[in-house]
């Protein structure tokens, strides 16, 4: 069976190591904040300049000035600081962030990455994007393995303009969790019930196959 | 003698100067920390043909949306620009120019601008469209790319309190470009929800030094939020 | 679970891991705050053949004067180095590198190293001897110079209070070259003259966030005045 | 009559413009703070990160933590802010200082100036000397007309390691006030009592000399 989302973001939050300093994008990734083991504690970095981003306000709480990079309100935790956009993504190029986390359309078995355009549709712009993948050395991708219609994203070579090049190591999707080394994914885990067979079978780019590929340990 | 007083005493004067064609550098991230005022007196004003260089263009009806309606700007340059259907619509039409640059890039580079930097090499946009016609140079094993700094004719600014000396502190993640706008204005005009006199505020806890305010007024802001999300 | 609780017990423990010929950044601008209990302890502790980036040297028997007395100091990377006779001998008797750099560039090519950014233009050092070797280029009509990133192994920071997360705020100019070196230290430890609780701090006031600061230690200072000057 | 020390600063005081921020290199620009003029404000930037430096502390105020550039102990005025070195750098290098006094051991007629080290003696550093000149478009130095052994200061090229290059376009000496144009330095007032002929005859570098060159408006 396919990870539902919230499986995603519970495979993805066992990555998480206490005391670690997190950038969680868009989507997916933000629902590992709902998943962080209760024996560890983790910071959430948001770009737009907050580190130790905490939970949605209460009515009470609500303040404009105060928001994510999603641009949605939020509140400051104990121990938070807030800077500057500059000193923000200081933090972020200077490679301090420990784990990001980001969704994709693409990704290939260089480690480049595509998810800011489609040409022929609208671009709106690459935000953050850009600066994340290029600055952090930790860097999960979450993502579908395929598109609806069936095509694979984990290409030999991206075909959508890039957002960065080179920087992606690891991509976990519904189905598989895949490291990227020497070239190739190499098939580290399988998703509850999905076979070997099927992650083949919905991979364009060059997949490394060991004899022996567990299942995730994911709650059903 | 009016010494380091930075006051003008109308959203008209703090604009004096601003003309058809210049680049102006906005704060705000969304609408958080917006200079909301001195945006509706440059619609009032009617100046045109403007580059304006800001994170995002607002909103329909709001914040640098506004200067869309009367097709004040001629190009913009932004890291996000999906929240806003004239703006849309003005790009389709080919009314509007529009230079993409990633949020770090664009922070980067109005701080290199305020600061004296012309160039800096940055990891960010390697390998993308971005990186187009930008020079590449290898440091260590990893190539960076060639970015240059941003400068305006004005910057518009939203702080939260300043002294009348413009020593300007934000409130928190209003705080965003604002800083580094700033820096970059040929001329920066300020606007503020609060002044106090000279010796109110913490010499340690200023985030923008009155060096780099030209004029700074007080106004009051709607303050409108982009994505209300509360918990129960 | 330790989560984001930077202190540690002892001063030898701030610095474990600090080896010989490593590249140690220190904080300070004279004697003004420098990490002196931290010099102090790198001193006892007999490390070697260091590369100290800092814009001064100390004095004779006080702040990284004191890492000259054993010779632990290979080569100096710094401003202005006249405030030391054991300095001077040790330089003209071949003991000690100096590679002198403009101040500005200093704190300009630490926080870049912080940041990110592996080199970049300024117009500071044009002409002049510390250009030898740079490469040149004119953006608009003026000449600049390409300045390379500095990182260190280790940085010592002196702040003045932090809480447990390591979110440091410094007092007046004790700040000076302590945040640069905070950013571009692979391991950063600070040491503070008071440690309070999470939520202790204006978050707004924060001036090293947490995220750089490795280890940090609470101490007890001496801060030598290097130039009294008082008016009557 | 050479100009005193204090003569130099108080003609180099009547450059001064209200609002203006102003920083003062060690030795004469430093006295130039004693005569600011009374109907006007400036405000003094000490690039160890101090924008809005006030007189020297009393025996009460006396704070190890508030030091200036000389690392003299001082007090910060009301209004003041305090910044970090790359931030005061930013400051300087970006432009936004009105008016820089340094001294020097060397001018030339194209704007180059030498004044942090004289090969053979001991090199203690330039500081921030040159980000001083490179970053102010308004730079007055201050220095004696010729060396002790009668050697000009002004040239028509520098002959120690520089500072700076093309970026000085006023001078103060002891006995003149000139301003670099055109690869020349052209006469503009002389110290009262000092003839235009002394003048000409410690300059080496190219010279230029109006018809008529007032004499400085200093009390004597």
């Amino acid at each position: 069976m396919a990870l539902t989302r919230e499986q995603m973001a519970q495979r993805v939050a066992k990555e998480l190591e206490d005391g670690f300093y997190v950038n969680l994008g868009i989507g997916i990734p933000t629902l590992v904040a709902n998943y962080v083991p209760d024996n560890i504690e983790v910071m959430l970095q948001s770009e737009n300049g907050l580190l130790g981003m905490g939970q949605f306000p209460t009515e009470e709480e609500l303040d404009a000035d105060m928001i994510n990079a999603g641009k949605q309100t939020v509140t400051a935790m104990k121990g938070a600081s807030i800077m500057d956009s500059a000193e923000s993504f200081a933090m972020i190029r200077g490679g301090h962030i420990d784990l990001t986390v980001l969704g994709a359309f693409e990704v290939d078995v260089n480690g480049d990455i595509a998810s800011w355009m489609v040409p022929g549709k609208l671009i709106k712009g690459m935000g953050g994007a850009m600066d994340l993948v290029a600055g952090a050395d930790n860097i999960i991708v979450t993502m579908t393995h395929a598109s609806r219609s069936g095509e694979s994203k984990l290409l030999q070579k991206c075909t959508l303009p890039l957002t960065g090049a080179g920087c992606i190591k690891r991509v976990l999707t519904d189905i598989a969790y895949l490291e990227i080394e020497d070239g190739a994914f190499v098939l580290k885990e399988r998703a509850p019930g999905v076979s070997v067979e099927e992650i083949i079978a919905k991979t364009a780019g060059k997949l490394v196959v060991p004899d022996h590929v567990p299942e995730m340990d994911i709650p059903a | 003698m009016s010494g380091f007083d930075k006051r003008v005493s109308s959203y008209e004067e703090a604009l004096e100067g601003l003309e058809d064609g210049m680049t102006l550098l906005a704060g705000g991230f969304g609408l958080c920390g917006i200079p909301e005022n001195l945006i509706a007196e440059i619609k009032r004003k009617g100046t045109r043909d403007l580059t304006v260089v800001s994170n995002n263009c607002g909103v329909d009806g709001f914040g640098l949306g506004l200067l869309l309606e009367d097709r004040q700007i001629q190009k913009m340059i932004a890291s996000y620009v999906g929240e806003n259907a004239l703006f849309e619509k003005q790009l389709l039409d080919g009314e509007l120019e529009v230079e993409l640059t990633p949020q770090g890039n664009l922070a980067e580079r109005m701080r290199a601008g305020g600061a004296g930097i012309p160039a800096f090499f940055t990891a960010t946009g390697y390998g993308t469209p971005i990186a187009e016609g930008k020079e590449v140079r290898e440091f260590g094993d990893r190539p960076y790319i060639l970015e240059a700094a941003i400068t305006g004719d004005f910057a518009i600014v939203k702080g939260w309190k300043a002294d009348t000396y413009g020593n300007v502190i934000y409130r928190h993640t209003a705080r965003n470009f604002n800083p580094l706008a700033a820096m970059a204005g040929k001329i920066t005009v300020v606007e503020v929800e609060e002044i106090v006199e000279p010796g109110e505020l913490d010499p340690d806890a200023i985030h923008t030094p009155g060096i780099y305010v030209n004029r700074l007024i007080c106004g009051t802001f709607e303050k409108r939020i982009e994505q209300r999300t509360v918990r129960s």
